[in-house]
């Protein structure tokens, strides 16, 4: 972890104040949101039938994840850029995931034992 | 050196620091290692329904209280640089510690969850289930054990990480590397967001 | 000129065509950009006293050609993939009407044959299996032979040269193909993927002959094989 | 910041350096080492291709197993431990700070750990050929389960499994990539962060925009392989079943995690070595790079195409044929941006004063070459004729025909480009065209005849073809010897580059600061430079690549020349014919 010591002299306790400073969302209400989708997500998955069960628990884990990545880590102080980033891993990932699905469950599993 | 460097660089407005670039870059990198291994898991778990019965077999009590323990650690972490940036050190110094703590609740919980896991037999290679033949569903506990053990490192780390930055702050130095570990330890609690669903609940 | 081996398959001389087609885009293309290279070469050697131009390309007057010679290459492209598109259909697609069916299994490090017993169907316990190193599976000529391709251990590559013929041979699934050998012969079966210290011995033969040979062969086989497949029932 | 320079101690200024020059030395050097260790190996199977069974001077006979480790590790070594250091890492670490005119990179410890890493995995690799069982045999591809459970090493000693060379291997390449993710990451902070006062991002040389272009693909492609070989790891240490058939996982998994990443390193490989060409084409025809902005776009498209094209290689594996289909087409698609490229290229030379120096003589030969090599790619890219040429050494040979070119050539352009700058020293011209024509001509001679070897079924990893009746026949068989002889003449023509470099390295300092006439950053640092790079930072006022401006009477201006009054009328009367650009001097 000694990696920016080299260019951001240790003394200084802000080595680049100007830039770093950026204001603070109400981190305790969206703790409780982030409980609370927790519970719900754990609800549903009693509640409902399969298929809609899986659908909701995603989208409040969706969900989860951008309260996360917004608040806390601060994605909304960010300029364009690192939004760009975040969205190039998503449609990575997406490529990747349906680049491979035809040929995974797709396709029966059947093993040829040796004679 | 670095100092007149900053001050003749031509900084924009709305200029990433180096440090939290750098973070974000590694994030984005951990996030599609994880994401590869996730891609692949739903490949299988699509082609496997009879997965759902092993999944089953996880403690979704235990999954929801290491969720809640994560989500609460972010908390206290996003507190800790809150502090951080109002120069507060004996804040910073509580907050990082009820973080390290949280991690410490999360390691043991899991271990406990291993344990009863591994009692009924089911490990990374599950020769009981071998054994019966069930090899497809021996395969959905080598994945289990591969996406939660890869995540329990990296709580380890940050962890490690938040030790090592904390006797820092201690002598008063970089105040701003709690904001990078906090990043660190979101995508940590990130990731487990999405594990928790695809182990422990969808059955 | 034949720089490749005799074709006796159906479909392989679709491929040939294909190739000498896309040599033909690709000589152009060559003989093209060749110039374009080689000739400022020439023209444009140092000079004393000759300053050289201020292009910066960014400008249409320049960049045109750049764009032109990218829509001439994508057009050459999508002529290409036009016309092997019915060689690769023909090829990846199994036709309705299979005359013969056999199983192929590859193993570490030789090809096994299956063929249909008595009953004429494929995978019941009348089959007879012939895993004998360097050995032949017989077809007969001018028929649609569809094949189930099958590993028992690693992947392996069946690849026969003469008929054009590739295909990957992964455990854990079946992968039917076909061809249709129109001349009477012995011809090559290679292993194309690296599968151990035999992969290079791992050869066998396609012995592609007439009905009534054909018949001939599988007769024989099941008068050797009788007593194994009544005693496996 | 000359104080921090002498306080430090042999250990820290050389070995333990953070100085991001030192590194990407450390880097070179190493490249160097792995490439005359993968030129040996393939020496020695190349030998027994000609000869086989023959007895291999400096080696000895050669056992099949030893084939297929020998044909695995010189794919590995070639692409992984030759190509990325030195490519991208190296050219990566010695260009970009000092092109964005800044001291050093953003994080030099973790540039210093990347290193060391990397040097690691290098030693892992190594010593995966002493191991009882041998170094891994399973081609560069590593295809499950053949490369899972053992099947290829077995090795009797204790913690088997950890010490099999199919375990080093995995392990070699997740440290290697680990490493260059971290080169990467600084890469990008510094580029996007450090850039000198008034670097536009138009402003930024073309060899810069490349390699952060390849590390943002290297990154973004590598993820889900570095998942997937711990998978492959832990088949083979813990015995589980990720990728065996027998115990519900599948292979094909493997193949698409292995290609994700496998095709965009082609171009992680290809984008550092174009980015050299870009600086070296100007330079000697003293001419602007012609179409600057338009492929900067070209690389970006190109970027974003490649993790589209992976299955390409999988055509024949027996992935769904519409699939297929889609993968050729994004083939096609993404052949465009970089034809646009070579051709911007090639434009560059029209209507300049071409210099033929050691460096440009390299970049037309890796252009002439690259060619080849790409039109070959026509053929592969159409999906159909795939089926046929697949795992043949047509495919090996198109691959040589592109990669070669791209590490060796893009490489010793570099070299003899930079080498005044980084050593203060020239390497003898001389010599340096003697290498380039030995390497050409051995090159050619080596790979074209194995084009028809292709087209005649012969398949990739056989080392004796005595039972395959198609290829033991004339001329295939004298065609191989003729590989054979041009591939050792070729390794042999490289010893000419060693002794050039060394012998240059003993002649004394020359002062010149910029032997080419340069306009890029790098040439304003006295050379070589020293830690810190520049006594005061430049400023930076124009693009890079501004020779030959009308109206200037020198033909460059380097990029901390103020714009002189009048210069954009000047630049905009010849632009639009009112007055002729070649005036005299």
């Amino acid at each position: 972890m000694e990696t920016t010591s080299h260019n951001n002299n240790d003394n200084a306790i802000f080595p680049d104040a100007a830039h770093d400073y950026h204001g603070h969302p109400r981190y305790t209400r969206i703790l409780i949101s982030l409980l609370g989708l927790l519970a719900l997500s754990l609800i549903v998955g009693n509640l409902f039938s399969l298929k809609w069960a899986i659908l909701l628990i995603f989208a409040t884990a969706i969900w989860k994840t951008a309260l996360v990545i917004r608040n806390f880590m601060h994605l909304k102080y960010e300029p364009l850029l690192i939004y760009v980033v975040i969205a190039a891993v998503i449609l990575i990932l997406f490529a990747f995931f349906f680049g491979v699905y035809p040929d995974i469950p797709a396709i029966p599993l059947d093993v040829t034992k040796p004679h | 050196m670095s100092k007149d460097h900053q001050a003749h660089l031509s900084l924009p407005a709305n200029k990433v620091p180096e440090g939290r670039l750098g973070m974000w870059i590694l994030i984005a990198g951990e996030l599609v290692i994880f994401g590869g291994l996730i891609a692949s898991y739903l490949e299988f778990r699509i082609r496997y329904p009879q997965w759902g019965e092993m999944a089953a077999h996880t403690s979704t009590l235990i999954g929801a209280i290491n969720t809640v323990v994560l989500l609460c650690s972010s908390y206290t972490i996003v507190k800790a640089h809150e502090a951080a940036q109002r120069l507060d050190i004996h804040k910073v110094m509580i907050w990082m510690s009820c973080t390290v703590m949280g991690g410490l609740i999360f390691l043991v919980d899991k271990s406990i969850e291993y344990y009863h896991e591994i009692s009924e037999g089911f490990t990374f290679t599950s020769p009981k289930l071998q054994m019966a033949g069930d090899h497809v569903g021996s395969l959905f506990w080598s994945y289990y054990y591969i996406m939660t053990g890869l995540h329990g490192t990296h709580v380890l780390v940050g962890m490690t990480v938040m030790i090592i930055i904390m006797f820092q702050i201690r002598k008063g130095q970089n105040l701003h590397r709690v904001e990078l570990a906090g990043m660190y330890w979101h995508m940590v609690d990130l990731i487990w967001i999405f594990l928790f669903p695809l182990l422990y609940i969808a059955k | 000129m034949n720089i490749f081996p005799e074709n006796v398959s159906t479909y392989g001389q679709e491929l040939d065509n294909l190739f000498w087609l896309i040599t033909v885009f690709v000589m152009i293309a060559f003989v093209v950009s060749l110039f374009v290279l080689i000739y400022p070469l020439i023209k444009y050697r140092k000079k004393p006293s000759i300053k050289a131009e201020y292009i910066t390309g960014e400008r249409k007057k320049h960049f045109k050609w750049v764009v032109i010679a990218l829509a001439l290459l994508l057009a050459s492209d999508f002529v290409i993939m036009y016309c092997e598109h019915d060689a690769w259909d023909q090829i990846e697609s199994v036709p309705a009407k299979a005359d013969v069916r056999v199983g192929i299994i590859a193993r570490q490090w030789n090809w096994i044959f299956v063929y249909p017993g008595p009953d004429g169907i494929l995978n019941t316990s009348d089959d007879v299996i012939v895993d004998e190193l360097n050995s032949s599976l017989h077809v007969p000529i001018n028929k649609n032979i569809v094949f189930e391709l099958r590993s028992q251990d690693v992947i392996h590559s069946f690849f026969l040269a003469n008929a054009r013929f590739k295909q990957d041979v992964l455990p854990g699934r079946t992968v039917v193909r076909w061809f249709n050998l129109t001349k009477e012969g012995k011809y090559d079966i290679s292993c194309t993927q690296i599968c151990g210290i035999l992969h290079s011995k791992m050869r066998n033969f396609v012995i592609a002959e007439s009905d009534d040979k054909y018949k001939h062969y599988i007769d024989s086989l099941y008068t050797a094989n009788g007593h194994k497949t009544t005693s496996a029932k | 910041m000359d104080a921090i320079s002498h306080k430090q101690s042999f250990w820290t200024k050389y070995i333990f350096s953070t100085d991001h020059k030192v590194i990407g030395m450390q880097y070179a050097i190493m490249g160097i080492i792995m490439a005359g260790v993968g030129g040996f190996l393939a020496y020695i199977f190349r030998y027994n291709l000609a000869f086989p069974g023959a007895y291999i001077p400096l080696f000895g006979h050669l056992s099949a197993m030893q084939y297929n480790a020998f044909v695995t590790c010189h794919g590995m070594i070639m692409v992984f431990w030759v190509g990325m250091p030195v490519l991208l890492s190296s050219l990566g670490n010695l260009l970009i700070p000092l092109m964005i005119g800044t001291d050093d990179m953003a994080f030099p410890t973790v540039n210093m750990l990347s290193f060391w890493i990397f040097f690691v995995s290098a030693l892992v690799l190594l010593s995966s050929f002493f191991v009882p069982g041998g170094a891994f045999g399973g081609g560069w591809t590593m295809y499950p389960p053949f490369s899972a459970g053992g099947y290829v090493n077995k090795n009797p000693a204790f913690f088997k499994e950890l010490f099999s060379g199919t375990s080093l291997m995995i392990l070699a390449v997740a440290l290697e990539l680990v490493a260059m993710l971290m080169g990467g990451i600084n890469f990008l902070v510094t580029t996007i962060n450090k850039r000198a006062k008034g670097m536009t991002p138009f402003k930024i040389p073309i060899v810069v925009w490349f390699i952060n272009i390849a590390s943002v693909i290297f990154m973004f492609s590598v993820g889900p392989l570095v998942a997937g070989a711990f998978m492959l790891l832990f088949d083979n240490v813990l015995g589980t079943g990720f990728y065996d058939p027998a115990r519900g996982g599948d292979p094909m998994l493997w193949e698409h995690l292995f290609w994700f990443f496998g095709h965009p390193e082609v171009y992680v490989l290809l984008l550092p070595a174009l980015g050299v060409l870009a600086e070296v084409f100007p330079v000697f025809s003293r001419k602007p790079l012609f179409a600057y902005k338009p492929i900067v776009y070209l690389a970006l498209v190109s970027a974003i195409l490649s993790v589209l094209v992976w299955a390409h290689h999988q055509f024949v594996a027996g992935i769904d044929p519409r699939m297929a289909t889609f993968f050729s087409i994004g083939t096609i698609l993404i052949s465009i941006p970089f034809a646009g490229i070579f051709l911007s290229f090639m434009a560059t030379l029209w209507g300049g004063s071409i210099r033929f120096t050691v460096p440009m003589m390299w970049a037309l030969g890796f252009i002439g070459l690259f060619l080849i090599g790409g039109l070959t790619g026509l053929y592969l890219g159409s999906n159909a004729f795939d089926i046929y040429a697949h795992d043949t050494y047509f495919v090996v040979t198109h691959f040589h025909y592109t990669l070669f070119p791209d590490i060796f050539f893009g490489f010793f352009a570099a070299v003899y480009f930079w080498f005044p700058k980084f050593t203060g020293k020239t390497l003898n011209s001389a010599l340096g065209k003697l290498h380039f024509w030995c390497t050409f001509f051995f090159f050619n001679g080596t790979w074209f005849v194995l084009f028809f070897n292709g087209l005649a079924g012969q398949h990739r990893r056989i080392n004796d073809y005595s039972d395959f009746s198609l290829i033991m026949k004339e001329p295939y068989m004298s065609f191989e010897k003729f590989a054979t002889v041009c591939a050792i003449l070729l390794i042999l023509s490289q010893f000419i580059f060693l002794y050039n470099l060394f012998t240059s390295l003993a002649k004394a300092k020359t002062s010149v600061r910029n032997p080419w006439q340069s306009n890029t950053l790098e040439w304003l640092a006295e050379s070589p430079p020293p830690h810190g790079n520049f006594e005061t930072y430049p400023e930076v006022y124009r693009g890079p690549y501004d020779y030959s401006v009308p109206g200037s009477t020198e033909d460059f201006l380097p990029q901390n020349v103020p714009v002189a009054h009048g210069e954009a009328e000047a630049i905009a009367n010849v632009q639009n014919g009112i007055t002729t650009s070649t005036n005299t001097i």
